[in-house]
């Protein structure tokens, strides 16, 4: 269904593709970070593509995988998993962006779909992947003092963590108070 | 397997696959080395092809029939298949035959779990069950000796067990009793199944026909968590997989290590851990110096220890081939160099009977390795006996389990400055001044090196209690006070140190035992 | 295609904007099922709970009850299938051993903890003895301490009943 | 009836007799109810967390507006009661009628006309983003 | 002194205020429960009971009673706790006081204080009530008191001011402040047969009164002051007694305003067609004083099923509906009112 | 710039403040899953930050520990009002994962809990959107509603929230005998209901002027911010997995997708109306063509032996026990399933590496990306409109937080 948008990219995109698959039907893009911002343009704005709604995204850690994840490239660890949805096409593609442990930076959507903001935030305080240029990278469903990245596979699945003192807000930043005097 | 350079190599074909192997090399094992398993119950790689479980059944390009792939010796131009629907087809009515007499006992039965027949019959089968008569019935839990119990039912009567105890156990006591279905596995006449091997026929059995007496409803085999580690109670140091159920250690299992003990291990080994379930010494102890804790307790000891030098009366030592190397090195190293202690002993299990199978005469696991330390310091060790006859000054026993505890006791009782460090509660440490919780064997994490020169890792199966400390740890409290020594806070430090100055070579580092789950079957 | 049915919000009338209509229409609508309330009891949804209870359904997964066989042991043979099967580790069984050759087995402890369990039923899909069922008709009643959230096996036993369920082969 | 103000005796002293009751049930909850501070009890109440800001700020302009718009118009009302209650007696009297009429409708005019203005002037819309 | 003035005063005020008011009030908030459950298809609070009677749970009331004088009462930190321990005295006293100007029955016997002036007493009096709730929500140290009380303040002085307003008209008809005297002038039959009662000759000054008046007492659908979606309310911080007394007066204040819509509109003790003058005494007296009590409940029925049944209003609409809508149309009432007087 | 704003800054010695306020965790409308922090002018919101996380569970991570079919109880926890379309989400997954098609039967069962859950679900957000402009009556009638579906749910899967209903590859149980009667007499009883919270609500002035022109969001922002369900269809797009993506039977029922035109408060609790109306549609339809035959696939190492033969026979409880302690194999791959939830997309992405727990896995809850929303759509509106609109995104802690 979106075959034809899978070979479009892989067209336009060709230096940077690391593979492609369409199991079970979900065709899928693995392809290198450098390619990223231009390429989520390149998503939203082209006529056959016209990816508009941004699915969701999360990060998978292969660090553990007991199979060789397919589209890895040696010493790398993470997948940043895009999926994209368009609503005039009806049609749907996935994009895999692998990271390293060392370097776990990879631009962000947010400038191209507002709603990456969350989802970003959540593959940030779950993976401990940086979202450069996202507007507001701080942990979204764990506390602040939090240590360490649950979903991480290195992380005990009973892990513990310091207790720390009731959170005060004194000194907290104050929503909307940087754009009026 | 020593002699296949010997024989000629030949190219066969396994599903398509081109494979060279040596002439005869049986296909199962020709399969398994380009990633092809082929079902089988009764074949074993350390005993002799019987070929009469039938599941291994393959397609040849030489046989009208399938064939056992056990029996099939690999040839120029053999064309194997193993996956063909005849073959898949051949599977399932192997594997129906082999259950029509089953009874339904997997919720009792020990096996459940890491069962051969669960797992091909759920990988190989599915097929449900069209039985419709009786199923046929035998004895069940008939004691075979000490440690093993039988249950025909479930037997399928591969014979593994019969060939392990004659071949390899050298003590034919099973025979198959019967014809057809009612052929099971007995005992030979007036005989019992007491070899000190006999265990490893529960572990040979691909089904739960043959269960551990020890072993009977303590845990469920897929709860249990594994450690690699190496036997103490000998000094072929059997690599063991001890398996744990909530810091419990339920049962112990051989790992394969050609090297080193094959495939097997004896009874004693494996039920060794159960020295370390009483009496167990976990926190500071002595009857003459009252309550303290642990820094207490090293404090003091550093204290005197530190008098008795600066008055030119040194201590002896008792060393225990139980410790780790790690443990024997900080503890000479201290005591000679920084404590100028000079005499040393080595304590230990008296030595024993051993056989040509697997059982050593010496029943202490570490004995090489403390000689080669001792050697590297160049201290020349006395007898135990020498030795508390030359404790007036004070004594510092290392270790749990001594042939010479008794006497060790009795001198301990008189001296102001007897230290002990035992992982159990003997009456040494109740009369001694000072006696120092260590760990077990299980739960101690080091090297030890075999009587074959062969260093292996040993890996803690269990945390130390209270206050157990190791006794690298212990040694290195009780100088902190008077000596500059380098510290540690890793044992694998102190193993890298060993192996830089070549007293140990240890290959493979990272043998810890780092995949805990529980492989069905293994 | 797509069927779509465009909503067209109310547009406002006067009869609307000046509230009242639609404010009377409402409190008739209330005041039916006031007078309802107070002349018929037909509507009233409310259960009086100790008094009255609730019939469950057939299916209700409550307070879980281990079977007995004729003998009136448990037919429990502690093969840990609920424990393993238990997606929140709520099932702690301790097996000891017994004499008759087709048993052998028997659950020495057989413990649930109800804080920790969700009520899914894996355990009783997982039974491979009819032993564990949830179709105690009753709920689990919440306790003070934790000691009392543990339910062990003479809890479990005393809501059991027989099994009728046959073992072990049709024919044995 | 003893005089003219003895509606406002019993007025005074019914206020009297309240006030005692309304004291009484809380100095006898005073007296029956525990007392068990901790520093979280007695944390104002901000949804579970430390208060965040100081409540007595100098909040929004529109809430002291009100009152002023208040003294304004009750006043301007209370002028018009007395002529409310002789209104009908007037209209009885040929010629005051009509003037009282005019006279009131001079005063409302005046009273619609600050309403007007204030309206106008958009201070009686709370929230302008608001089209109904 | 004079002593039989304070013992006349002192048995009204027990009769009148105690039993009538502080009473209804009581059971009000039963009432309350009770209705909504009902309206709602269930069956309501019915658990509390003496020696096993439940009586469909009458004794919740005083169940509530005695939790409220057994709770503990603290000041949160931060409070002025001279207004903290005040507002909820202001906030009741004044609904308590503003009975005694009220006629529950033909003639000066009773009434506490009959008054030839009683509604400007009455709007003078009920005025303080915004006091309690204001101060209260100030004196919390609460961002959420706060709110409340800003709402609550601003939002009763602009009904106040529409009430005031809305009465215009009915003094113009009835020519009096006196509540007796409105009473006694509602017994006039227009026509021969229409009772001359507030609703009938003030149709529209009715409806803003009503509006006003549950604007005033902070009730659904204007309880934005305790609107416990949005800003929880004024009374965020009270706890104990203080809480009931504010909770009290809630009620209190109910049967206030059913009581003077009943006197203004609804012909207070008035039965059509029946002793108008209110001379006959005996058991029609009774009966009269009955008819007052049972429009004043039917009153509060009417607005505890409004309560039931409407959302709240947003703050920027209350403030909207009051100045916009009701200022107006109270203006436009009274307008009207003088032209059709001119004209009769 | 509004006037009063404009006044305030003209006249300078009438500086006013900002209030900061905190609205949650523990407010009597946020149902302690979410805090909002305000910065408030007057009654007017100027600034706000959602904070979520306070139902997390880490259930993808414990997901992680558990095997294929042990995660199915945890799904009933995400929308937790709606818990039967995500069992059904979760078994369509790993369904799509292993590539096993599901018997006839099960499909239209699925569908038919699966609606009868969108119904709860809508009923609530109607409700609690209700309750949250103080109509408290609505609401308790709307609950009512639910309550009669919530004992259809019980009825089939034993439960009324914690459904656990669904199994890979098949159901827990197959529908109890009359149902069809037991459905209708909800059915009737929901539209009575339906029909008297239409008398007290919609065209009610008071609560149309709180709901028009409240948290509007603009069409385009809404595809941007990624809104799915009835949210989207509330701006105006027709976007519904289930014609667009027809998944089981949907491709065989006939329904319409209501849309709306201003995507604000109002036309919000309009979708939802008739979306209720157009469930009891599809309802209508599942029951009168629902097929008889076998629910579940026959498969003993995806689903468990039927009961008498685990029983009976040697070969049943082998596979039985197999597939209890090793759990589902599950082939090497990834798969992204989702169905319409009852609040939007409801999306599942599964990593597998061949081994009986899942690797990864990952759920697209809609509630995350409307609540993300929520900021764009009451700034600059009055404090009390807050709760309305976050509960007119019907939100579900569950599904935030995982």
């Amino acid at each position: 269904m979106s075959q034809k948008a899978l070979q479009k990219i892989v067209e336009t995109y060709q230096d940077f593709i690391l593979g492609t698959h369409d199991q079970h039907g979900d065709e899928t893009v693995i392809v290198m970070r450098d390619a990223l911002p231009d390429l989520f343009h390149f998503l939203k704005y082209d006529p056959d593509l016209a990816f508009d709604m941004l699915l969701d995204v999360t990060a998978v850690d292969c660090v553990k995988m007991r199979n060789e994840p397919d589209g890895l490239p040696e010493g790398h660890r993470f997948f940043v998993v895009y999926h994209f949805r368009s609503l005039g096409l009806r049609q749907r593609i996935r994009i895999k962006v692998p990271l390293s442990e060392d370097d776990p930076v990879i631009p962000t959507a947010c400038g191209v779909w507002k709603g990456a903001n969350w989802p970003e935030r959540e593959a940030y305080d779950m993976f401990g992947i940086v979202f450069k240029g996202h507007p507001d990278l701080r942990r979204i469903l764990l506390y602040d003092e939090f240590q360490g990245y649950p979903l991480r596979k290195d992380y005990p699945l009973r892990g513990y963590q310091p207790r720390i003192p009731m959170p005060t807000l004194k000194g907290d930043p104050v929503p909307g108070l940087e754009d009026s005097k | 397997m020593p002699d296949t350079e010997e024989k000629k190599l030949v190219t066969m074909k396994i599903d398509g696959q081109e494979i060279t192997v040596p002439e005869g090399m049986n296909v199962i094992d020709a399969a398994e080395q380009i990633g092809i398993y082929i079902p089988r119950f009764c074949y074993h790689p350390a005993l002799s092809v019987a070929g009469n479980c039938r599941m291994c059944l393959v397609e040849t390009n030489q046989a009208r029939k399938p064939v056992p792939a056990c029996r099939e010796g690999a040839r120029e131009g053999l064309e194997v298949t193993t996956n063909s629907d005849r073959i898949k087809e051949a599977r399932k009515d192997v594997l129906e035959f082999i259950l029509l007499d089953h009874p339904v006992d997997c919720p009792i039965c020990d096996k459940a779990g890491e069962c051969m027949l669960q797992e091909q019959y759920s990988k190989f089968s599915l097929r449900p069950s069209s039985l419709s008569m009786p199923k046929v019935h035998k004895p069940k839990v008939k004691v075979m000796g000490p440690t093993v119990l039988y249950d025909a039912e479930r037997c399928i009567n591969c014979t593994r067990c019969v060939r392990f105890m004659a071949e390899i156990a050298k003590d034919p006591v099973l025979t198959q009793v019967h014809r057809g279905d009612h052929a099971y596995i007995d005992l030979a006449p007036d005989k019992v199944l007491n070899s000190p091997y006999s265990m490893n026929v529960v572990d040979l059995c691909p089904v739960g026909a043959l269960t551990s007496r020890d072993f009977r409803f303590k845990a469920r085999v897929w709860f249990l968590e594994s450690t690699d580690t190496v036997c103490s109670e000998c000094s072929r140091g059997c690599n063991i997989r001890v398996d744990t159920y909530k810091g419990e250690i339920k049962r112990i299992v051989p790992r394969e290590n050609p090297d080193v003990n094959g495939m097997f291990m004896c009874d004693h080994g494996r039920l060794a851990y159960h020295e370390y379930e009483n009496d167990r010494l976990f926190t500071v102890a002595g009857t003459r110096t009252g309550d303290m804790n642990y820094t207490q307790a090293v404090n003091r000891i550093s204290l005197q220890l530190l008098q008795m030098i600066k008055s030119g009366m040194p201590p002896v030592v008792i060393l225990s081939p139980f410790m780790t190397n790690e443990d024997a090195w900080v503890a000479i190293f201290s005591l000679k160099v920084l404590a100028n202690v000079n005499v040393f002993a080595i304590g230990g299990n008296a030595q024993g009977e051993g056989d040509d199978i697997l059982i050593r005469e010496d029943k202490n696991p570490n004995t090489r390795g403390l000689m080669t330390i001792l050697k590297h310091f160049g201290i020349q060790p006395v007898s135990v006996k020498e030795a508390i006859e030359q404790a007036d000054n004070g004594m510092i026993v290392f270790g749990t389990r001594h042939a010479w505890i008794d006497e060790i006791a009795k001198k301990i009782g008189t001296l102001d400055f007897g230290v002990i460090l035992s992982a159990k509660a003997t009456p040494a440490t109740t009369k001694a001044a000072f006696a120092l919780p260590v760990p077990s064997p299980y739960e101690t994490t080091g090297t030890w090196t075999n009587e074959f020169g062969i260093t292996q890792r040993v890996q803690a199966v269990l945390q130390p209690q209270q206050e157990a400390r190791p006794i690298w740890q212990i040694v290195q409290d009780m100088h902190r006070g008077f000596a500059r020594m380098q510290t540690f806070t890793r044992v694998e430090e102190i193993t890298d140190i060993l192996m830089d100055k070549g007293l140990i070579a240890l290959d493979d580092l990272t043998n810890t035992g780092d995949d805990i789950t529980v492989e069905a079957g293994k | 295609m797509v069927k779509v049915k465009v909503i067209e919000r109310p547009v406002p009338t006067v009869s609307t904007e000046i509230y009242l209509k639609e404010v009377l229409k409402g409190m008739g609508v209330s005041a039916k099922h006031f007078f309802q309330g107070i002349t018929t009891q037909k509507n009233l949804v409310t259960t009086q709970y100790p008094e009255e209870k609730r019939p469950y359904p057939k299916r209700f997964r409550g307070h879980h009850r281990l079977m007995k066989r004729e003998d009136g042991s448990a037919r429990c043979v502690a093969c840990y299938m609920c424990a393993t099967a238990c997606p929140s580790h709520c099932i702690t069984i301790e097996a000891g051993e017994r004499e008759e050759p087709y048993i052998q087995k028997y659950p020495r402890k057989f413990e649930i903890d109800y804080l920790k369990c969700v009520f899914c039923g894996f355990c009783v899909d997982a039974c491979p003895q009819d032993a564990i069922r949830m179709d105690s008709d009753k709920h689990r009643i919440p306790a003070y301490t934790r000691q009392d959230e543990m339910a062990g096996n003479i809890d479990l036993l005393k809501l059991g009943g027989l099994s009728q369920a046959r073992q072990g082969g049709k024919w044995s | 009836m003893a005089s003219n103000f003895t509606p406002y005796y019993a007025l005074v002293f019914v206020a009297v007799l309240s006030i005692l009751l309304v004291l009484a049930l809380l100095v006898v909850n005073a007296i029956l109810g525990p007392k068990r501070r901790s520093r979280v009890k007695m944390t104002p109440f901000e949804c579970g967390n430390e208060p965040w800001d100081n409540p007595r700020k100098r909040i929004s302009v529109k809430y002291y507006l009100v009152a002023i718009f208040f003294i304004v118009f009750d006043i301007e009302a209370v002028f018009l009661y007395p002529w409310s209650v002789l209104y009908r007696g007037l209209l009885k009297q040929p010629g005051y009628g009509i003037l009282a009429l005019w006279e009131m409708l001079l005063f409302i005019g005046v009273l619609a006309m600050g309403l007007a203005y204030v309206w106008g002037k958009g201070d009686l819309d709370w929230n302008p983003g608001a089209k109904r | 002194m004079n002593w039989n003035i304070v013992l006349a005063a002192t048995i009204k005020w027990v009769f009148m205020v105690l039993v009538f008011g502080l009473g209804v009030a009581g059971i009000l908030t039963w009432v309350e429960r009770k209705m909504s459950a009902v309206i709602q298809d269930r069956v309501g609070p019915n658990r509390a009971s003496i020696l096993g009677f439940r009586m469909l749970g009458l004794f919740h009331p005083l169940a509530d009673a005695i939790k409220a004088f057994t709770k503990e009462d603290f000041v949160p930190d931060g409070a002025n706790r001279v207004l903290f321990f005040l507002a909820p005295l202001i906030a009741l006293v004044p609904g308590m006081l503003a009975f005694a100007v009220l006629p529950f029955g033909p003639g000066d016997n009773l009434v506490i204080a009959n008054m030839d002036s009683g509604i400007i007493a009455l709007l003078a009096i009920t005025s303080f009530g915004i006091y309690g709730a204001t101060l209260g929500g100030w004196s919390s140290n609460n961002a959420f008191a706060m709110l409340g009380s800003l709402r609550a303040a601003a939002q009763m002085i602009s009904y106040e001011v529409s009430m005031g307003l809305n009465l215009v008209g009915m003094f113009m008809v009835f020519g009096t402040l006196s509540f007796s005297q409105i009473v006694y002038a509602q017994g006039h039959l227009l026509g021969g047969w229409l009772p001359e009662w507030g609703i009938v000759v003030q149709p529209l000054a009715f409806i803003l009164f009503m509006a006003a008046a549950l604007a005033e007492n902070k009730r659904a659908p204007f309880d934005l002051p305790e609107g416990e979606s949005e800003i929880i309310g004024y009374n965020v911080e009270y706890s104990s007694m203080r809480f009931a007394t504010f909770f009290l007066s809630e009620f209190f204040e109910v049967v206030l305003i059913a009581a003077i819509v009943t006197v203004l509109f609804l012909g207070g003790w008035q039965i059509p067609w029946l002793d108008p003058k209110g001379i006959a005494g005996g058991w029609i007296r009774v009966l009269q004083v009955g008819a007052f009590v049972v429009k004043t409940l039917f009153v509060i029925w009417v607005m505890m099923l409004a309560r039931w049944t409407l959302p709240r209003f947003r703050y920027d609409q209350v403030m909207k509906l009051g100045w916009k809508i009701i200022l107006p149309l109270s203006l436009l009432n009274i307008l009207v009112t003088a032209i059709v007087l001119a004209m009769l | 710039m509004s006037d009063s704003n404009q006044l305030t800054e003209k006249n300078s010695d009438l500086r006013t403040e900002f209030l900061h306020l905190q609205m949650g965790p523990s407010h009597p409308a946020m149902h302690g899953t979410v805090r909002i922090k305000l910065t408030l002018d007057g009654e007017t919101v100027h600034a706000a930050d959602v904070e979520i996380g306070y139902l997390h569970r880490g259930m993808e991570k414990s997901s992680e520990a558990h095997t294929w079919s042990q995660v199915i109880p945890y799904t009933d926890r995400l929308n937790y009002v709606s818990p039967l379309i995500n069992n059904v989400g979760y078994a369509m997954a790993v369904e799509k994962l292993l590539g096993v098609e599901i018997p006839e039967r099960n499909k239209y069962i699925r569908v038919l809990m699966s609606e009868i859950s969108r119904i709860a679900d809508h009923l609530t957000a109607i409700g609690a959107m209700a309750l949250e402009i103080a109509a408290f009556t609505p609401f308790l009638w709307s609950m009512q509603a639910r309550e009669e579906f919530y004992r259809l749910i019980e009825e089939v899967t034993g439960a009324r929230v914690t459904s656990a209903y669904t199994r890979i590859g098949g159901l827990r149980d197959d529908l109890p005998e009359g149902f069809a009667d037991l459905y209708q007499a909800a059915e009737d009883r929901l539209l009575r209901l339906m029909d008297d919270i239409d008398a007290l609500l919609t065209k009610n002035r008071i609560f149309y002027d709180r709901l028009v022109d409240v948290g509007s969001i603009s069409r385009e922002d809404a595809v941007d911010l990624g809104f799915t369900g009835p949210v989207l269809r509330s701006t105006g797009v027709d976007y519904d997995v289930r014609k667009d993506h027809p998944y089981l039977i949907y491709d065989r029922v006939d329904f319409d997708v209501p849309v709306g035109q201003h995507g604000d408060n109002y036309d919000r609790y309009l979708v939802r109306m008739e979306e209720i109306r157009q469930s009891v549609r599809i309802i209508r339809q599942v029951l009168r063509d629902m097929p008889d035959g076998p629910i579940n696939i026959d498969d003993w190492s995806i689903l468990l032996p039927p009961k008498d033969a685990v029983y009976n026979s040697i070969e049943a409880t082998i596979a039985h026990f197999m597939l209890i302690i090793h759990g589902i194999q599950v082939p090497a791959g990834e798969a992204y399933a989702f169905v319409e939830g009852g609040n939007g997309e409801l999306g599942f992405y599964l990593v597998s590496d061949g081994d009986g727990k899942p690797y990864r896995m990952h759920v697209r809850g809609p509630c995350f990306y409307l609540v993300q929303g929520l900021e764009t759509m009451i700034k600059g509106q009055m404090i009390a409109d807050i709760i309305p609109t976050f509960d007119s995104l019907n939100m579900i802690g569950g599904e935030i937080d995982r």
